[in-house]
């Protein structure tokens, strides 16, 4: 594959890019749509410290949850953990934070961050105490509302079906899901993919997310997890 | 609760949904809804991970690695279906355009408040959805047992656990009775047999009025 | 074509649900993506006292311009007028109010109502008196910020390539542009398409407004205008 | 100001564009930059209406009515190129992917503050996409007459004229001169033949340094 502009990397080279202590934004939900060879590079490489923003922690042995269950993250901003009982139980022995948010609210957290809007103001989980924390609000025509603020992160690391080298990418099914988001995230943004595909070969009325968003792209070894359901 | 007593609670929530709905079902009792749906109802079912026009479950080793729904489970697709990052699926949620969704709870307050999301004292997995659900979903149907394994009610007259969302139920169907939440309050709409009213308000844990016609459901 | 959602109507039909003094939005950015069909509607219907809100202005006999042109407008939130001289016109004289959004976070605010996000902070524009009106300000981290609103309509209106009977809609090139914003943004939303398929025949990865957004189909005419580099 | 002038003034602006980037680009001579590329430069041109990677013109004939940019005329596209909606297109411009863009001006500051939008007293057009651009792109590049058609400076001081934004333009290229803008102000770097610095001077409406090395461009 020409490699044009010179996105297209290996495993390793995209493994220098990292550093212990970065804030690493993970596209994927319910384990399903996480690069699995990109995780797997953090974890031999020993990165840790780590604080991870994404939908959820995954299963102990999927997704993201890998990386929470041997105890790499600090810190974690999610939706939910419910999946992944080590998260819970590091939480609870105090070696990981947590912070929750909304599912739909971090999902546009994390489309703010990426799309170069401050904050969003947001009326879910109002009278809640968790959702609400120490978090700024605005009054607005009468009404309270959170401020809820943009997230980025140093590397996002996302998963896609297909990209071409310029970095544009398509994904497949429900796999999507927060990817597309996370992508432009990232001061730093690596794409692991099921297949490199030739410039102009994908329809670009097809392509979810622009290569402006890529900075590398890594082959995917395969997904190589046994499922939650197996 | 057994296979059949979940299914009757199912067939119930199943009546609820017409004819070109958007429905998000919750894990449990919710996701044995579409079973009882009749032949040729056109409903698309909604998926917080990004799905419009959930499917059945793949059969045993046909699942799709890189298709599930919001808890991570296999799933298939209708036709008409589309997928979309997140966002546009709460955008779905917060817009009104999601018409019910049917979810279990720990408890329910006679004034429709819903917690189901947090035990204090236990793990706290997250709110994960459940917020933008319960505040805005058209309508929100609970499915769940009249009393918890103690025998104490799970309607009650204000919520022991902290809230999902205040006053946001519509509707509540558990193994005893089908209950209506309006601003007037709990109503009592329907009576599964061989259940009496006297023995619902005895395992209800607030005051609830009797509907004019209340159906008995066999 | 099967009618099974009962979403596919005649354009005389749509035009039942347009009322004067409407707040109607309209996907398209310099004409292109505005659709033909719905607009000659609502001209040929009479509608009038609208609000329109949109990108631009159109050109005079294109896309929006041509419901402009007409005097069939009392008020336009746009982000310029300039390519539309009727417009221009229309607001020295006081027959028309505009009221101006930068581009960007006009389209941002139009999906905000499309996701019903309440509004999002915004830091264009800031030093300028155009944008900031008298806009609320919030305060974040020390920094001041514009409170830009989400916008909504009665009824939107967008130009698609195809849709399928449930509303799905896959756009065509550039005339993508503020489409898929717009058909979330509506109370109601019709799509004008060039071609309607059948159910199951649109790749679910590729359609980019869900229909779950669109309430009604109508068959276009036809692109029909002279385009402003004719 | 006539085509050979324009055309100086584009290929001065094109050697700002390097292998990779991202630009976007204003109507008048900044749309004449790309004819002077060296072949081979992988540059992506964006549109604010959602296009990344725009060709040049189409042919006469050869128009498609739904592929315009942000102009609304018509453009071809170039391999690897996308179409997104406006919010991913401004997205790019505010989270900072676009690394350049490069537009007229009626006035520049010698801060580089930007006036390229209004007139007061004649037609309001509206902003557009300028805001956002002169804000957010990485670098700002103005291609402009050195004087207005009375004669008058274009780069002054303070500018008369409303602000697109202000302390945001880099670079200023001329008919005369090329002008670098930092913390430290105005720098004149180039210099096209056959003006001299003190022919610069005059048509100027604030002081500048002169670089080390003025460059002389024929």
């Amino acid at each position: 594959m020409e490699n044009t502009f010179n996105k297209i990397i290996e495993l390793d080279v995209a493994m220098k890019h990292f550093r212990d202590g970065m804030i690493i934004m993970f596209g994927g939900f319910g384990g399903i749509g996480t690069p699995p060879t990109l995780i797997d590079g953090i974890l031999d490489n020993g990165y840790k410290d780590l604080t991870l923003i994404g939908n959820d922690a995954g299963f102990p042995h999927i997704g993201i949850g890998k990386v929470v269950s041997q105890g790499r993250a600090k810190k974690m901003i999610a939706s939910h953990i419910g999946s992944n009982p080590v998260a819970g139980q590091l939480m609870t022995d105090g070696r990981m934070e947590v912070e929750f948010s909304p599912q739909g609210i971090l999902a546009e957290r994390i489309r703010a961050g990426g799309v170069g809007i401050p904050a969003i103001l947001s009326d879910i989980g109002l009278d809640n105490d968790i959702v609400t924390g120490n978090k700024q609000t605005c009054i607005m025509g009468g009404k309270k509302y959170l401020v809820e603020t943009a997230l980025t992160a140093n590397i996002s690391i996302v998963f896609a079906k297909k990209a071409d080298p310029y970095g544009n990418l398509v994904f497949d099914k429900s796999a999507r899901n927060t990817n597309p988001l996370v992508a432009m995230a990232g001061d730093m943004t690596i794409a692991e993919v099921e297949e490199i595909v030739p410039l102009g070969s994908l329809d670009p009325d097809e392509i979810i997310t622009p290569g402006v968003f890529v900075n590398y792209i890594v082959p995917s070894k395969g997904v190589n997890w046994k499922w939650a359901w197996e | 609760m057994g296979v059949e007593i979940r299914n009757r609670i199912a067939k119930r929530a199943a009546e609820e949904i017409k004819n070109g709905m958007i429905v998000n079902l919750g894990i449990g009792i919710p996701s044995l809804v579409p079973n009882h749906l009749p032949a040729g109802t056109n409903v698309m079912f909604h998926a917080e991970n990004g799905i419009t026009g959930m499917g059945p479950s793949p059969e045993k080793g046909k699942e799709d690695e890189n298709l599930c729904n919001a808890g991570g489970f296999p799933v298939s697709i209708v036709k008409g279906a589309s997928y979309c990052d997140s966002t546009i699926a709460f955008g779905m949620i917060r817009r009104g355009r999601v018409d019910m969704t049917i979810l279990g709870s720990l408890e329910v307050s006679g004034k429709g408040d819903l917690a189901n999301w947090i035990v204090p004292g236990k793990k706290v997995p997250g709110m994960g959805g459940a917020m933008e659900l319960a505040q805005k979903a058209k309508k929100v149907i609970v499915l769940m047992n009249q009393t918890d394994k103690y025998g104490n009610p799970k309607i009650v007259d204000e919520c022991t656990l902290p809230l999902t969302s205040a006053r946001c139920v519509n509707m509540i169907i558990t193994e005893m009775a089908v209950f209506q939440i309006s601003s007037h309050g709990l109503t009592l709409t329907d009576l599964f047999t061989p259940y009496s009213i006297n023995e619902v308000r005895a395992k209800t844990g607030c005051s609830f009025t009797i509907a004019e016609n209340v159906r008995v459901i066999n």
